[in-house]
């Protein structure tokens, strides 16, 4: 049987379900001999700001069980670079890219925006409103809905690509923050960004990270980020969900999709694996194969509640 | 920012087999994979390695190479590993025979090239022997002359002395062992057996070191106070070893971050922002 | 040098800090050979309710990365079970026990309360108000401050033992929540219960456990739990707090009493280590031996900021 | 609701060797676990292992006892295990020499006692076989009659064979085998042979029985349509082993869900709820 591995999130067509998440693929060239970005559904950039931004003291990571915590800072060569160095080659390539915004201010949103605008070959923006890094850069925007709701309608209003909102998995109310990503304009919900968490060193008696605090990705989240996907789903039903948290294998992707998701997105996966993203859709494949799913796009939301 | 290839060594990701294991210390081992496929590395390249076979723990560690050789098919990759927590803990105890997952080589090494006039400096503390034992046999099989200085907690960690003293013999270098506690050679900090010399009137071309923070904080004011050019292998937290976590980054003189797995893990003293000379 | 490892809990006195968590060590008397209950700080008994419940159906449990699903749906044998046939022998023992009340509505928390008053040799309380698993079972209270206030006044003043209130990681606003329970009266605050989430039998294309959803708990949890304890201890500096969520070792415990807490609880990982209560509070002695700890109550809100 | 001691036989929680592991089958395996320290079991009973050592896998996995002695002051400890996940992979690929945790025994086991005039019937399919196996040998040990009947996929499943046939040559009873693919014994379920012996006049006083839920269901509705005592051996999910957690719970026929760890796994099928003869 030959599957059909490609899906849409909303109008956007993707050769399949499998992305690369913001923040651990580089700009998309860093793996190129592992995992070329052509190769995947899409791949969305490192978050991108105005200008060039150093980033987090170090330490800036730390390994938990079955996870880590980050506290990058989002470090980033900027916009402008992104576009100059990154993206001919990428377009050459004919991967498709998602660029992954945020700022700390609204209008630096709808800089990066504006920015890329300019460009070709770029298939859409995922805002991200929900870094729980840097006290200043999204966090209110991410868990309060009505100025989620104007940040949305304002790059809405900036670009006709499709737009996508990252949920933080630490707002109050995640319902009513998907609600007020819609109302502003999404196309689609990107959830879930990392929980934020701690890590303490008994020796030392302070925070392992520099920043303190920082956001818990890899396995230890899986089910949370799929109970929220669900919960989402179900809230919303229709809405494209792009899935993501603790992402590991072939069936953790199934298992993202039944629950509602339309593509996924693998993070913290390809720090263990650099060929993590490949054999992923490789696995699904084999899934699909074995249970006789002929198209991948018949999964979503497939979930029978008990 | 773009693709970073390890300069002109092609990095893989390949499954090893675990051909020997053996205690050089009573909290360091030797580890020789083994592999059909070819891989190789220059001295201060690193590999990220597989310990366990669950999420717990999730990443891989950072292992210096400390020699690769090719010999009837079989590539023999060899390590050096000081048991510090779990993940090299899990590796203390994997199976001879088993397999691990190794990616390699990673980042880039030091500069061997021989300096006009005078000889190298080798500086290894600790278990940051491994890359500097590596550069130390390279140079010799090269014929470049260098000192090796080997530091260590106590006599019974100095690692590998007779391989360390035939590579320095072999450049008619010599060998300077120092231990912390004095149970071994001189007494004192490695760094302080250089200076000694440097005092003494020997000229380095070119320090080439590795080791715990400490140790490079010293050596870093050193080689700036003498004006000493000199390359140090850091060793920062590493989450991916390829440059896409920017989890590894070292702050630079000019007060960038720079990802170590890419950039580094050597890096020369002229470019290291303050914190590293405090 | 002799540590001392005692420890109070608001006016509460411990001989040491480390207790045994709700739902994972019965009514204190399944591992007398293990690890007997009056070898502990306290035990806090498996969540009662004034008459036996049945829990929900099987599959109960789902093991995730580094951490286990449950919906066990608060099974326990009522409050009059317990008072007659555990009460008496954990008395005897000398256990400082710590009952965990729940209803699903605010009268049953009263009836489990006016119960155990007429019953000498008992702590306290722990008002469960978080339980992920009983729609009606608490949800409400726990995620909404002005009836989880009202329900703690009515608790307190049903009451002059100390009173404890455990709070949901999947509230809106944990120190609001947090507050209210203050407000209300409470003495001191347990967190956090377990984590919403959702384990899916890809195969089957349906949720693994029969309710659907459940509570995460053990190491996965532990650094969002970490954070948790400090973000609520610096917030309310001085109020008392009882730590839990995937500790696992005498370090752990260490952990979050830097954070803020006074006791922990120790709950998953009795499962792993049928010991696991006894060994952690070794392990925690020989800390503070080897970092020249005095009083274990000196680590209490020792974390000092990067 | 109180403390549970296993019966008679103190649980323990010990380190126990990995003293040999052999392939049954290519699914199947079987471990011997050996300590100083002494174990006692009856049939039926189960230990919980630890497999990996991080947090991933968390659990420790519940196993049958297939066989226990103790000789020349060492205990010796038989589980027969099948690769179904990666627990029991991990426990596959376990080194041997290498230790484990074992807290056993755990539960209540089979009835034993002879039943006047009749015989016992014993009925395993797959890795259900070493509660069973387990009771054959004890019995047979004291001369207790039995037939055995063992079922499995496919003719290269069928594990243990000779032991099987051995024990119950000893009380001179018999051992059906029977396939579901008829590679080997009889073609069927296992269940389907025990009904041709049923339905051709052989009795038996009491069945005890382990295997999957399906046979198991069907031996359920065949003992209670022939109102034939029988004792099932049930697998729960399970997460402590001990009571604790009330993960495991079995639905009896009066409505309450009881702990299986604790008051099984063996149950007999008259208490029961309906769930398990759909
Ligand atoms: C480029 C490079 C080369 C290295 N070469 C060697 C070598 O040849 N031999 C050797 O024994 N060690 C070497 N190290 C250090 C080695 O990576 C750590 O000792 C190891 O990761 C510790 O893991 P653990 O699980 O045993 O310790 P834990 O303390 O349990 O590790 C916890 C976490 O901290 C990280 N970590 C802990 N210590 C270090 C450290 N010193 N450097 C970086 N990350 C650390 C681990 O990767 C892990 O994520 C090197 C490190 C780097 C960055
Ligand atoms: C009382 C009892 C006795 C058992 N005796 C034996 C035996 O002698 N030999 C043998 O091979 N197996 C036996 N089992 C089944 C064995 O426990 C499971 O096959 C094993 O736990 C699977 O673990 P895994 O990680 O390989 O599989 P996975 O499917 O990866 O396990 C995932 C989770 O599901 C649980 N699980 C999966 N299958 C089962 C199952 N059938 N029963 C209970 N829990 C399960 C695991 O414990 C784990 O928590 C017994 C089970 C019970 C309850
Ligand atoms: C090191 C690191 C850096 C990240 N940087 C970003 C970022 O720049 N922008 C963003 O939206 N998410 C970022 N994330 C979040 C991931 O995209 C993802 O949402 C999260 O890690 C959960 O998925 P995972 O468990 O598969 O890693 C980052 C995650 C990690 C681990
Ligand atoms: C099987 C199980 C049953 C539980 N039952 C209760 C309960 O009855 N009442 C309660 O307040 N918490 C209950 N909890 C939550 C624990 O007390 C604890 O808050 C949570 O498991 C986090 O701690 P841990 O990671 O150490 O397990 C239960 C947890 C588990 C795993
Ligand atoms: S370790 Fe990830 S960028 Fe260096
Ligand atoms: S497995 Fe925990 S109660 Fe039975």
């Amino acid at each position: 049987m030959s599957i059909r591995l490609d899906t849409t999130v909303g109008a956007l067509k993707l050769a399949n379900p499998v992305l690369a998440a913001s923040g651990t693929f580089g700009y998309g060239l860093d793996l190129l001999e592992f995992c070329p970005p052509e190769s995947l559904g899409a791949i969305v950039t490192k978050g991108l700001s105005p200008r060039p931004r150093r980033g987090n003291p170090t330490p800036r990571i730390v390994e938990t069980a079955a996870g880590m915590i980050n506290a990058i800072g989002l470090q980033n060569v900027g916009v402008e670079a992104f576009c100059r160095e990154a993206l001919p080659e990428l377009r050459a390539r004919g991967a498709v890219v998602v660029v992954n915004v945020f700022g700390e201010r609204m209008e630096e949103y709808l800089e990066v925006i504006g920015r890329c605008e300019g460009e070709d070959g770029l298939a859409g923006y995922e805002l991200n409103v929900s870094c729980p890094n840097v006290t200043a850069g999204g966090m209110e925007f991410g868990h309060d809905p009505a100025p989620l709701e104007r940040l949305t309608a304002m790059c809405r209003a900036a670009t006709r690509r499709p737009l996508w909102v990252k949920l933080s998995p630490n707002a109050p109310d995640l319902v009513a923050t998907a609600r007020a990503a819609l109302a502003g304009g999404a196309d689609a919900l990107t959830l879930i960004n990392t929980m934020r968490a701690m890590a303490i060193d008994a020796d030392a008696r302070r925070p392992v990270l520099a920043n303190g605090c920082g956001g818990l990705s890899g396995p230890a989240i899986k089910p949370i980020a799929l109970r929220m996907v669900w919960e989402v789903h179900k809230a919303l039903p229709g809405v494209p969900i792009v899935g993501i948290g603790g992402i590991e294998t072939g069936r953790d992707v199934v298992e993202f999709l039944l629950a509602g998701a339309s593509a996924v997105q693998i993070g913290t996966a390809i720090f263990r694996d650099p060929v993590a993203p490949l054999r992923i859709v490789a696995e699904l494949e084999s899934f699909c194969e074995e249970h006789e799913v002929a198209h991948v796009a018949e999964l979503t939301g497939g979930l029978q509640w008990r | 920012m773009t693709h970073n290839g390890g300069g002109m060594i092609a990095r893989r990701d390949l499954t090893v087999r675990i051909a020997a294991r053996t205690d050089l210390s009573p909290t360091c081992f030797r580890f020789i994979l083994e592999t059909a496929e070819e891989i190789a590395a220059v001295p201060g390249q690193f590999g990220m390695v597989t310990c366990g076979a669950g999420f717990d723990p999730l990443l891989r560690r950072a292992l210096s190479i400390a020699g690769v050789a090719r010999r009837e098919g079989v590539t023999r990759v060899e390590l050096m590993v000081k048991e510090v927590g779990r993940g090299t803990n899990l590796l203390r105890h994997a199976t001879v025979g088993s397999t691990l997952r190794l990616l390699a080589p990673l980042g880039n090494g030091f500069t061997l090239a021989p300096v006009e006039g005078t000889c190298l400096g080798l500086v290894a503390g600790g278990i940051g022997l491994p890359p500097v034992l590596f550069a130390a046999e390279r140079l010799a099989a090269r014929n470049v002359a260098f000192d090796l200085y080997v530091g260590a907690a106590s006599g019974g960690e100095l690692l590998d002395v007779e391989r360390c003293r035939a590579a320095a013999i072999a450049v008619g270098g010599d060998l300077v062992l120092t231990t912390d506690d004095g149970s071994a050679g001189e007494h004192g900090f490695v760094t302080a057996a250089l200076q000694r010399r440097l005092d003494g009137g020997q000229r380095y071309g070119r320090l080439l070191a590795c080791g715990p923070n400490p140790m490079l904080a010293a050596l870093t004011r050193l080689a700036r106070e003498r004006a000493l050019a000199a390359e140090l292998s850091l060793e920062e937290p590493m989450a991916c070893g390829v440059g896409v976590c920017l989890g590894c980054v070292v702050e630079l003189e000019d007060g960038r971050y720079v990802a170590s797995c890419k950039e580094g893990p050597v890096f020369s003293v002229d470019r290291l922002a303050a914190r590293w000379w405090p």
